[in-house]
């Protein structure tokens, strides 16, 4: 069982991409905005987190950089469903795809490129035999994952933001008439939410890989989208779907390395097929989601009519 | 009268970007260039899929007036053969394939060659016994290079071991470099890979463990890490091809180069390995230059015991259908 | 500066005119873009729009892109209509793709093939699209399972399988082991429209599927139903209408064309199973299924376009030496154009 | 004495109508000040500008006197302005408790609010409970958190927006009790409503409405229910003679209906049963939210949970069925939401027939016969007197009561042997409302069965031969109207009749 500790560690690592991108996306959701964008806005952070980073030397700016350009890319989100009424699937599927080929095209002369890859560990704790491995040897990133899953599951059930951000998801019409900006909330939550994506997508391209390729994400927007749902829009439920998930992805590579003798392309559908299978399993009682979902989600709101 | 120049097209499978297959072939076509002068012109297309949209590709090049045509990957070879008949006064060159026509050659290299000797090095080196190797696909030219690995390996330390990975894709870091840490996890303190990216060489950096790299030299994402680098190499190749279209010498061949070519090579030490392991891959590599060694020499026996050559050398009809890993291998490979 | 003003009644004739004004901020936006990386605009725009279609040859090319993004975009103009939110067609097409792979190599001889195996391997294609379709329907339907992320988590499943197939059973025993399979005889391959080119049967497909497809959502009952639930959920379940059925209906109907449009490219332009049978055409045509107004004849439009934009890009790079990226942002601009213009269908420009 | 707010020349324009058209209105300190008039006539648009939700496009608003810019809710209650929103503005999923924060200035803090809110009920007999989330309580619950909220904020000047009308008589009278208290304390209260008697038991001012105007301002003790409809509608309001008929052969009968939620905000019906004869109105009283959607739901086949047995139509078990399949038989619903259940908004009203005219006169084999829904919906254009485009116009561009016509015409023209309507008259003029109840009786007369829901006593006394009322999603034994009085129903309205099981609880 050596290979336990790598394994949480690694499961650790590639979960921490899809929790701080799922915690946005809930956000988001939270004040009744589904932004399907979320791997367009991760793509892009991760490759202008990435030039930051090489131009600067500065992870600390990349990350920032990351989180900018989720922010510029869900403030444009915003603009065209909040504001102008356009409809937020067609709107979130068109900034996934002009994000992967806007990161395409802003990072072709990076692809190649290389950071140093750091180690990391918390002085005592990383000394720890087992959990040391397992747990403390992380970049820091992934620890202020953490720090921010808590943040946001008591910004959302102790303090007045979390909920009038909540009231807004509910009922955006009720929040209006109390003289809540119902605009200016989701735009907020949506900001927001393109911070967390880029986080996630800079942490793909300065931490996890760590490197720009296109289309890295490969995907992982889509599966923090999934977790919300899974997670019926509760943190403390994000963390552990987006371990879960990381979890699966990396067990299928042991159980490659120690031969099992399964063809690999079927073992790398466990992922997905688990998600399916979670999906169905929260979303089969259709009242636990209904009082969990903020009723307007996808809705648009104009305070005009 | 100056002659118009000999237009050459390349048709590229990924963006050339910095280090992996395409990267090698867009080194040839510049070595090429510099060996010929104005005598060539190139152009080339790259991220091109593998698909329907290849076949307009490589048919607009030929319009443009491309006299020689170099299509760089395997999923290309149905829709060269099919251009070229339309082109028949077009000279095209097909990396990887098996497929032949008058104005189709084929080309590939015996990088299996410098897989055995950094199967040598690997041998040396490794303390826990244990290789790590991530694998895009279980396709022939993948487990060639396994297989030649695994067998330069024991032939140093017999109790080696090598464990392998597959992730399903020729180019995806994330999934690369999570194969390289469970590896690693595993016990193998020495990873390689037959993937595109550096990820995995900068996985065995950060973990303080080794790494052969794989298609080109990657000591700048490794500089502690990577032991050697498996290389392939197109320039001569190229250039030969086009002096030939000038000369009007050229004819359909296969191509299979090795080391010997210099086609192939192992390259890049890294400063852990002891001069006594260079020397001995020196030798190694002499006796293959020289014929008398060969990485896949009888007896071949699979990793279930099944003898799979009895005698000689293995052919190049056997490896291009290799569908087995050799003995030292761990695990069973998939569908088998 | 400019206001919106709600209108009172939406404007009819922007509903119209505003595909058209997105078109043409797509192209302006792309002026800009040449400008910026130092290219002559008008020139470069002229190789992506212009460049494509120059020849009869180069129509042909347009046409063979748009069969599949046609067919896909009739069926997901329909999905989306019920307002179910099918985003797995490339799914759909892959499973199609093997369906009917499977089919031709089962009866391949060599020498056979003809109409009527050749109309089963279409129909296989078909079937296989809708039953992958009809996972997301069954769970949707038994387990309220969203639809968006199932229909797209079984876009990754489907492609794994396609590549475990071809690795596997479906491998051509001659091929040296190499992931694809064997080619299929002629016998198998769609007949060509235009003689000397790749147009194949695949367009005229596309185009009946169109007219189908436009038929039924404005003449037929059954169309009519869907689309109530689709608008009004509610006003459906007053009226009777299924909800359960319209999915089933939705979503197996998008799913067979998108299967068909696998089966049309393995048994066009392609000719054989290999591991990647589309260069995204089940996402591409969700832009175009939105573009052309979730409309059956304005898909036709929007699919040539977007055919267009594909080309073109590839034009753009060896004639102009830009990247490859340049298609997937031309497309994500003509949707963002789309989507902005489209509030002038609802609101009035005002000066302020 | 200052007035205590006053609006002078105040205008609102909406894409489609002049929602307010030059309004002036004073309300003096501790004045009880209606505001009357029909649907539409602009009340609400009114009320929402002084309390900032909605900028006016020109006029002014004085605030003792000052000149002032509501700019938003928060700034109104923060010079005193309390409301209560005809339309709940409550959050679902939250607590009665957070519900009420969201209304309060920021900094409040929830366990010390507990209390106040405590006290506050108290103060005005106004019970809660806390900790509640608003799903699980009923509409008159609702309203007393949306009363506690605004009172609270200490307001002095408090609006009410139709309050009444998810009330039963009792808790008006109540509730009147309440404001006079508060008035008495020196609150002004801005009472809207459009029924007159309410306003001449309550108010001390009344400021009358129509069509976005002002038309008249009065002492509502000194006047006449017929001068105000006079000032309100322009005309008194017509006559709708009801003739007994005698009792035919049962059609519709429920029996023994228990049935559990569908989703968590639903009521619970249990242990329904009455039967609807042909050729008689059987009308449904009650306060909204007590089960008349589910029963309505379940009498129409959009929910088939029930038991088989449990609904029997024209001598079949039919709890099964789906409303396609009811229709077919002879069934007809008017639901209570017009657009987007009674029609959809965005087709137009020829394509809205195909919602009920399911056979084959607009259905060929499979297709749509154009030219024959377009014939229909002309039809009931003429016959009903819908003002519309025409048959090709939108939904959602009828006006409400319009399109309720057209939608009654529609289930009407079907001749149905059982007619299922919720609120009838929800939202229409009081002319069009006149109407609509007398084809009602039309089609009663003609043979039908009629099951009309509805929260307006009023009009359940005019049209129906029996009443019945549903409380808690229990129904109470059916009475002749003749032998009914409002009194009786008003108490069980409150779950309170002979027999019924929920006595000890009922203080709605
Ligand atoms: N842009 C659009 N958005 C929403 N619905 C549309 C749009 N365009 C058309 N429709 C609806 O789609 C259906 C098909 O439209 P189509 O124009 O083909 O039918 P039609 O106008 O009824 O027929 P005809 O063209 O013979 O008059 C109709 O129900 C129409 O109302
Ligand atoms: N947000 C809005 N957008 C467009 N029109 C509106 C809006 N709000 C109200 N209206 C229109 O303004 C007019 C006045 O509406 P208002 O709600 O003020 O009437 P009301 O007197 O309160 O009626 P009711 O008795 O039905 O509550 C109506 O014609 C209504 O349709
Ligand atoms: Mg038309
Ligand atoms: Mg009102």
């Amino acid at each position: 069982m050596d290979a336990l500790a790598p394994l949480i560690a690694s499961a650790i690592n590639a979960g921490t991409p899809l929790m701080l991108a799922a915690l946005g996306l809930l956000v988001n959701e939270k004040s009744g905005v589904i932004n399907l964008g979320s791997e367009g806005m991760m793509l892009v952070a991760a490759v202008v987190g990435f030039a930051v980073t090489l131009q600067s030397d500065s992870v600390t700016l990349g990350f920032m950089a990351g989180a900018l350009a989720g922010m510029t890319m869900a403030g444009f989100f915003a603009w065209l469903t909040v504001w102008l009424g356009a409809n937020q699937i067609a709107t979130g599927l068109a900034l996934s795809l002009f994000g992967v080929g806007a990161s395409a095209y802003i990072g072709i002369d990076y692809v190649g490129d290389s950071l140093q890859a750091d180690s990391f560990g918390i002085p005592w704790l990383q000394d720890i035999p087992f959990l040391g491995q397992a747990l403390f040897r992380q970049h820091p990133m992934v620890y202020l994952s953490l720090l921010l899953c808590a943040g946001i599951a008591w910004f959302l059930s102790r303090t007045r933001g979390g909920l009038v951000l909540r009231a807004v998801g509910e009922s955006p019409s009720s929040a209006h008439s109390l003289g809540y900006s119902v605009r200016r909330i989701r735009l907020y939550a949506l900001l927001f939410g393109g911070a967390c994506c880029g986080l996630a997508g800079a942490f793909m391209s300065l931490v996890y890989t760590p490197m720009w390729v296109e289309d890295m994400v490969a995907g992982r927007g889509w599966i923090a989208l999934a977790l919300t749902t899974f997670a019926t829009w509760r943190p403390a439920r994000v963390l552990i779907g987006a371990y879960l998930f990381g979890g699966i992805t990396i067990l299928t590579y042991h159980m490659q390395a120690l031969g099992v003798p399964i063809a690999s392309q079927l073992l790398s559908m466990l992922p997905y097929l688990a998600t399916i299978l979670v999906l169905v399993l929260i979303s089969r009682n259709a009242n636990w989601i209904r009082l969990n979902m903020p009723a307007s989600l996808g809705k648009n709101f104009n305070p005009n009519t | 009268a100056e002659k118009e120049p000999l237009k050459v097209g390349f048709v590229y499978v990924s963006p050339i970007g910095e280090a992996g297959w395409t990267w090698q072939q867009d080194i040839g076509r510049k070595q090429m260039e510099k060996a010929l002068g104005d005598k060539v012109k190139t152009q080339y297309v790259e991220d091109v899929p593998e698909g329907a949209d290849a076949e307009r590709v490589i048919r607009d090049l030929a319009q443009q007036g491309n006299k020689l045509i170099f299509t760089t990957s395997f999923g290309y070879m149905n829709p060269t053969l099919k251009v070229a008949r339309q082109f028949p006064d077009v000279k095209f060159v097909h990396s990887t394939g098996y497929k032949t026509a008058p104005n189709v050659a084929t080309t590939n290299s015996r990088f299996y060659e410098a897989r055995y000797l950094a199967g040598i090095i690997a041998g040396k080196m490794t303390k826990s016994n244990v290789a790590g190797y991530v694998g895009a696909f279980p396709i022939p030219e993948v487990l060639q290079g396994i297989n030649a690995f695994t067998r330069g390996m024991r032939s140093v330390n017999p109790d080696a071991e090598v464990r392998v990975i597959w992730v399903n894709s020729w180019f995806d870091p994330g999934k690369e470099r999570d194969a390289a840490l469970a590896l690693m996890g595993q016990g193998a303190d020495i990873v390689t890979h037959h993937t595109d990216s550096t990820a995995t060489v900068q996985a065995a950096e950060e973990q303080g463990k080794y790494a052969i790299a794989y298609h080109s030299d990657m000591s700048k994402f490794g500089p502690h890490a990577q032991l050697a680098a498996v290389t392939h190499h197109w320039g001569e190749y190229f250039t030969k091809a086009a002096q030939q279209v000038l000369d009007g010498t050229w004819k359909s061949t296969s191509t299979w180069g090795g080391i010997k070519d210099g086609m192939a090579a192992l390259e890049g030490f890294g400063p852990a390995v002891p001069d006594d392991v260079k020397k001995l891959v020196a030798e190694k590599q002499a006796e293959i230059v020289a014929g008398t060694l060969a990485p896949f020499a009888a007896p071949i026996t699979d990793n279930q015991g099944k003898v799979q050559l009895e005698t000689g050398v293995l052919d190049d009809a056997g490896l291009n259908k290799m569908n087995y890993y050799v003995q030292g291998v761990a695990g069973q490979l998939p569908g088998k | 500066m400019f206001r919106l003003e709600p209108r009172a009644q939406p404007s009819i004739w922007m509903a119209w005119f505003s595909p058209v004004l997105a078109v043409l901020l797509t192209m302006f936006c792309g002026l800009i873009l040449f400008l910026a990386v130092g290219k002559d605009p008008f020139a470069s725009l002229a190789v992506f729009f212009l460049e494509p279609i120059k020849d009869l040859r180069g129509w042909s090319e347009v046409g063979v892109k748009v069969a599949p993004l046609l067919l896909i975009s009739v069926g997901l103009a329909i999905c989306f209509r019920a307002s179910v939110f099918n985003i797995g067609a490339e799914g759909q097409l892959v499973v199609g793709a093997i369906a009917s792979g499977a089919v031709i190599l089962y009866f391949d001889d060599g020498s056979n093939g003809g109409f009527v195996l050749m109309s089963l391997a279409l129909v296989a294609g078909a079937v296989g699209g809708a039953l992958w379709a009809a996972i997301v329907a069954l769970l949707r339907d038994r387990y309220n399972a969203n639809e968006i992320l199932v229909s797209l988590m079984l876009v990754y499943v489907a492609e794994l399988l396609l590549s475990y197939l071809v690795h596997g059973a479906l491998m051509d025993p001659d091929g040296f082991g190499f992931p694809q399979s064997r080619l299929f005889s002629d016998g198998f391959l769609l007949p060509m429209i235009l003689p000397g080119t790749r147009l194949h049967l695949g367009i005229l497909l596309a185009v009946i599927a169109a007219l189908a497809g436009w038929l039924y959502l404005s003449r037929s009952f059954s169309g009519f139903k869907l689309q109530v639930g689709g608008m009004a959920p509610r006003a459906a379940r007053y009226a009777g209408f299924s909800s359960r059925r319209s999915l089933w209906t939705v979503l197996c109907v998008s799913g067979a064309l998108a299967g068909l449009a696998g089966a049309c490219e393995i048994m066009g332009p392609i000719g054989q199973l290999t591991p990647s049978v589309s260069p995204g055409y089940g996402f591409a045509a969700i832009i175009v299924a939105f573009v052309g107004r979730l409309h059956p004849i304005g898909v036709v439009f929007s699919s040539f376009i977007m055919a267009l934009l594909y080309i073109g890009g590839e034009l753009s790079q060896s004639r102009l030496g830009m990247p490859s990226a340049i298609t997937g942002i031309f497309q994500g601009i003509l949707l963002f154009s789309l989507l902005a213009c489209d509030v002038l269908i609802h609101n009035r420009l005002r000066r302020k | 004495m200052t007035s205590r707010l006053a609006l002078k020349n105040i205008s609102k324009r909406y894409p489609a109508v002049v929602a307010n058209d030059g309004v002036d209105l004073t309300v003096q300190p501790g004045e009880i000040h209606a505001v009357l008039g029909e649907n539409g006539a602009g009340k609400s648009t009114l009320m929402k500008i002084i309390y900032g939700v909605t900028a006016p496009d020109s006029g002014q608003v004085f605030w003792d006197g000052q000149e002032i810019h509501v700019s938003s809710p928060a700034a109104a209650r923060q010079l005193g302005i309390g409301m209560v929103f005809q339309h709940f503005s409550l959050f679902d999923t939250l607590t009665v408790t957070e519900n009420i924060a969201l209304g309060l200035p920021q900094g409040t803090r929830l366990d010390e609010l507990e209390r106040r809110i405590a006290d506050t009920a108290n103060e005005y007999g106004l019970d809660l409970e806390p900790s509640r989330h608003v799903h699980t309580l009923s509409v008159g619950e609702c309203q007393r958190v949306e009363i506690v909220r605004a009172l609270l904020g200490r307001p002095r000047l408090l609006i009410l927006d139709e309050p009444t009308s998810v009330l039963t008589p009792q808790a008006v009278g109540k509730l009147f009790d309440t404001l006079r208290q508060l008035a008495s304390e020196g609150c002004s209260i801005l009472y809207i409503s459009h029924k007159l008697d309410e306003i001449r038991a309550l108010c001390h001012t009344c400021t009358v409405m129509r069509g976005g105007k002002v038309t008249g301002v009065c002492k509502p003790g000194e006047q006449t229910e017929a001068s105000l409809s006079r000032l309100m509608i322009g005309a008194e309001p017509p006559v709708v003679t009801h003739r007994p008929a005698p009792p035919r052969e049962k059609l519709l009968s429920v029996h023994q209906l228990s049935l559990g939620k569908a989703h968590p905000f639903a009521t619970e019906l249990s242990n329904i049963s009455f039967d609807v004869h042909a050729g008689e109105i059987l009308g449904i009283a009650g306060v909204s939210g007590n089960g008349q959607q589910e029963l309505l739901a379940v009498l129409s086949g959009e929910d088939t949970r029930a038991d088989p047995n449990a609904v029997w139509f024209d001598g079949q078990a039919v709890g099964r069925r789906s409303a396609a399949w009811r229709r077919a038989r002879g069934m007809a619903f008017v639901p209570e939401e017009r657009l987007g259940r009674g029609a959809v908004p965005e087709l137009s009203l020829a394509q809205n027939i195909l919602l009920s005219h399911q056979d084959n006169s607009t259905i060929r084999r499979g297709f749509i016969r154009k030219g024959e829904i377009s014939r229909l919906a002309g039809e009931i254009i003429e016959r009903f007197g819908v003002k519309a485009a025409g048959p090709q116009a939108q939904a959602g561009s009828l006006s409400g009561g319009n399109l309720q016509k057209y939608i009654i015409g529609r289930e009407v023209t079907r001749r149905p042997k059982a007619l299922l309507v919720a609120q009838p008259t929800w939202g229409v003029d009081v002319g069009a409302a006149a109407q609509i109840r007398s084809e009602l009786l039309a089609l009663r007369d003609a043979g039908c069965a009629l099951l009309i829901i509805s929260e307006e006593l009023d009009e359940l006394f005019q049209v129906s031969d029996r009443l019945i009322v549903i409380a808690k999603g229990r129904v109470s034994p059916a009475i002749k109207t003749a032998e009914a009085d409002l009194d009786l129903i008003g108490q069980w309205m409150s779950g309170l009749w002979a027999g019924s099981a929920a006595t000890e609880s009922a203080h709605v």
